[in-house]
């Protein structure tokens, strides 16, 4: 079996250069690429296009790219927790193209699976349909959307083997598995790597395939944004 | 009128044995406290579950485990976690019943602008315009008037929409109405002590009213 | 949590009527719902649309259903093991529309997904491409192709809980989840029917909400079509 | 001239290490037993399963592992399932770097026909259709002549086609070609005791000879 692993975070992350296209997995806070996204930050480069759900908050995730200015485009369905983020948009600095949430995902989708193009019902009638080819199927309107692929995809899953595959925990599953495989080189980032051989075939959700470089992270935070309780 | 618990509380009697859910944030995420317990209904969140159970107690809040909203969570006997892809999926294929959702305006042919408001930042869609532009039954939950006393139930949104000709019901403080196939704002009920008068110089768009029209039996 | 238990197959299979278009589940004799069949043996009905990778042997499987003149059309990839299929095919009593797998696969995947088309390049310059729109991305052609349906979807799965959460097993799997998406009414019957609550979560490869009936099949032959063993 | 099993021999020497591959039914199934030890590469089954292992013993025979050739097969540690949708999205979507099939016909510009003799009860391309459509290196394994001496490798198919522009390289009884990307065989190594007179008088299509051909060292 092919053996995927690197030794860390950085030894992942070391070719990727300015304006580069990545996609980060994750929803909010919850199952996003800690160690990759640190060990981007020590790095002198700017320019990036970044394809994520969201763009983190303040002092974690995607913003703390944003605080260094690494961010030139983001690519998200929903960025409203970022103060940084706001200021960087209205100033210019930032580009965002929105993106209705299961388009995001089903684009990405569409480019780890080869299909150039789909029809989706998200956005007919909306600012999201303008300029995009409109056609009617059983009496229902549609719109054209296309692949969404990336230089590099970065993402987080619970456990991993040395082949690539991966097994995300709970919600922390979200956008993980499409970034994955729509990612020219993916690196995977896992709370627990074991031998190839030692997950059960049949309980693999990211097929090995589709990850070029897997590691075991180390000191995850995973941050709760609305710590929510029973009263 | 109706407090935002009434609305709720009016909007959980139109769910019906059976179906998958998907509560928006806000007022429709109150509905999942009044589902009456003789109806067996799972409730979607389109971030990866089905099967959303109460929030977790101290102890077992897990960071992994989030609704759309991004609060902690737990799940029922039977949940299934899944991706966003299979996720949309289940909505765009139609397979989630009913969409319960917060509205900043509805027209009276069942446009719905909810996302965005001209000159002020720009949060996203998330997964609103996907939702609303699935589900075979979409209920709006809102307030009948704005904060500076507007009509939301509007001819034309004025707010760039979400989503074309699909809100099928609206529950108000003031009332509980249906929006037409040919368009307009039939009215099925009044909240306790508000008048039809009331309801009609509140509702800029076309508002229908055949026969009596009673008050909710909340 | 919604309950779909049925009592059998008999009972799954009650209200399915003469012309119905079916998926079935599948890949040779591997992973297909075998109780689902048989109880449709049983009924009297014909002028049923097949939609199967394939199309049984001829003592086993839609073979059983080919026998009693059920069908009146196929939709597969591949139909070569089957005397009583090529009769009838060269007789004109049966119509057959074939498809690329991986192009089945999609748009079955498709219809259960709300994608009412998309893009593929399998078959382009082909007679499968005939009559189908073609386009250009990024220097290759694709050919648009449509999303599949069906009245009703038959699948086997290994596992199963009452609320219709299905677990497949090894290569059985194959084409069962994208057709018990693509159902109206989807009939799943598992090897082990389990109260909701005993399959873990995070393991679960078809969500119950695309399944509206289950039920614990018994007697499953699982015919082997070629017993390969190590020499 | 090559045996099928000295053809699976010559075609296993391309193979590269890490790569994810496809084998189809017949002699492609042979190149596994030839891959060197020291590389690592993954057999893809396109009806469900990556890492395809030896045949069973007798004794782990199960009906629910099986290979796209309908064969009972084992797995290796790190194989992993999954469904058909996701088996075509990694063919589509040029994660299996390379397919290996056989032909009844491949023209001097990359077509290739190998699913349909009109006339001949039709069985179906099974996945044959993605994967020439998707794999960036295809490797077509076949005789160089039919049965009845005609040639295989023609300047175009007369078989109803498979797919266009994608064969990338050959090995018949005779010889190992590349198809040219501006069309035409380019001779590359002749099987041990075959002319390059032979090779031209049976191939139709357009054969490029360049320097001397060496004999295949297999």
């Amino acid at each position: 079996m092919i053996n995927k692993t690197v030794k860390d975070a950085e030894e992942a992350t070391a070719d990727i250069k300015s304006n580069a296209v990545l996609m980060l997995g994750g929803f909010g806070l919850c199952g996003i690429p800690e160690n990759s996204i640190k060990a981007l930050l020590k790095k002198d480069i700017s320019g990036l296009t970044c394809i994520s759900n969201n763009a983190g908050v303040d002092d974690f995730g995607i913003g703390l790219m944003l605080q260094k200015k690494m961010v030139k485009k983001m690519i998200s369905s929903y960025v409203g927790e970022n103060a940084e983020f706001e200021r960087q948009l209205l100033s210019g600095e930032l580009e965002v193209e929105l993106i209705p949430q299961g388009t995001l995902a089903e684009r990405t989708r569409a480019g780890g699976a080869g299909i150039p193009a789909f029809f989706t019902p998200a956005g007919v009638g909306t600012e999201v349909a303008e300029g995009k080819e409109m056609r009617e199927f059983d009496g229902k309107l549609y719109i054209l959307e296309s692949w969404l692929k990336a230089d590099f995809s970065l993402v987080k899953a619970w456990k991993g083997d040395t082949a690539g595959n991966l097994i995300y925990k709970g919600t922390a599953r979200n956008f993980n598995p499409m970034m994955a495989a729509a990612g020219a080189i993916t690196i995977a980032e896992v709370e627990e790597l074991v031998p190839a051989g030692e997950l059960d075939p049949n309980q693999i959700h990211t097929p090995g395939i589709y990850v070029q470089r897997i590691f075991q992270g180390k000191d995850y935070e995973k941050r709760i944004e609305k710590r929510t309780v029973r009263e | 009128m109706l407090s935002k618990i009434q609305i709720a509380q009016r909007i959980a009697k139109e769910i019906k044995n059976g179906q998958y859910i998907n509560l928006g944030i806000g007022i429709p995420t109150l509905v999942a406290n009044y589902i009456p317990d003789d109806l067996d209904v799972v409730l979607q969140s389109e971030n990866g579950l089905l099967g959303i159970g109460p929030f977790p107690t101290e102890d077992n809040v897990d960071a992994d485990l989030i609704n759309a909203g991004k609060q902690t969570i737990s799940m029922v006997d039977g949940s299934v976690l899944f991706s966003s892809a299979e996720s949309f999926g289940m909505i765009r294929g139609g397979h989630v019943h009913l969409t319960i959702l917060g509205a900043m305006e509805v027209s009276e042919n069942g446009d719905i602008a909810n996302w965005k408001i001209p000159g002020k930042m720009v949060k996203g869609m998330g997964g609103a315009m996907d939702l609303v532009a699935s589900a075979e039954n979409i209920i709006v939950a809102m307030q009948h008037c704005s904060k500076d006393g507007k009509s939301k139930l509007l001819k034309n949104c004025s707010l760039p929409i979400t989503g074309i000709n699909c809100v099928k019901k609206i529950v108000t403080d003031l009332a509980y109405l249906k929006v037409l196939p040919e368009g307009g704002f039939k009215l099925v009920e009044r909240a306790p002590g508000v008048s039809v008068e009331e309801i009609r110089s509140k509702t800029e768009g076309r508002l229908v009213v055949e026969g009596d029209i009673p008050e909710m039996d909340l």
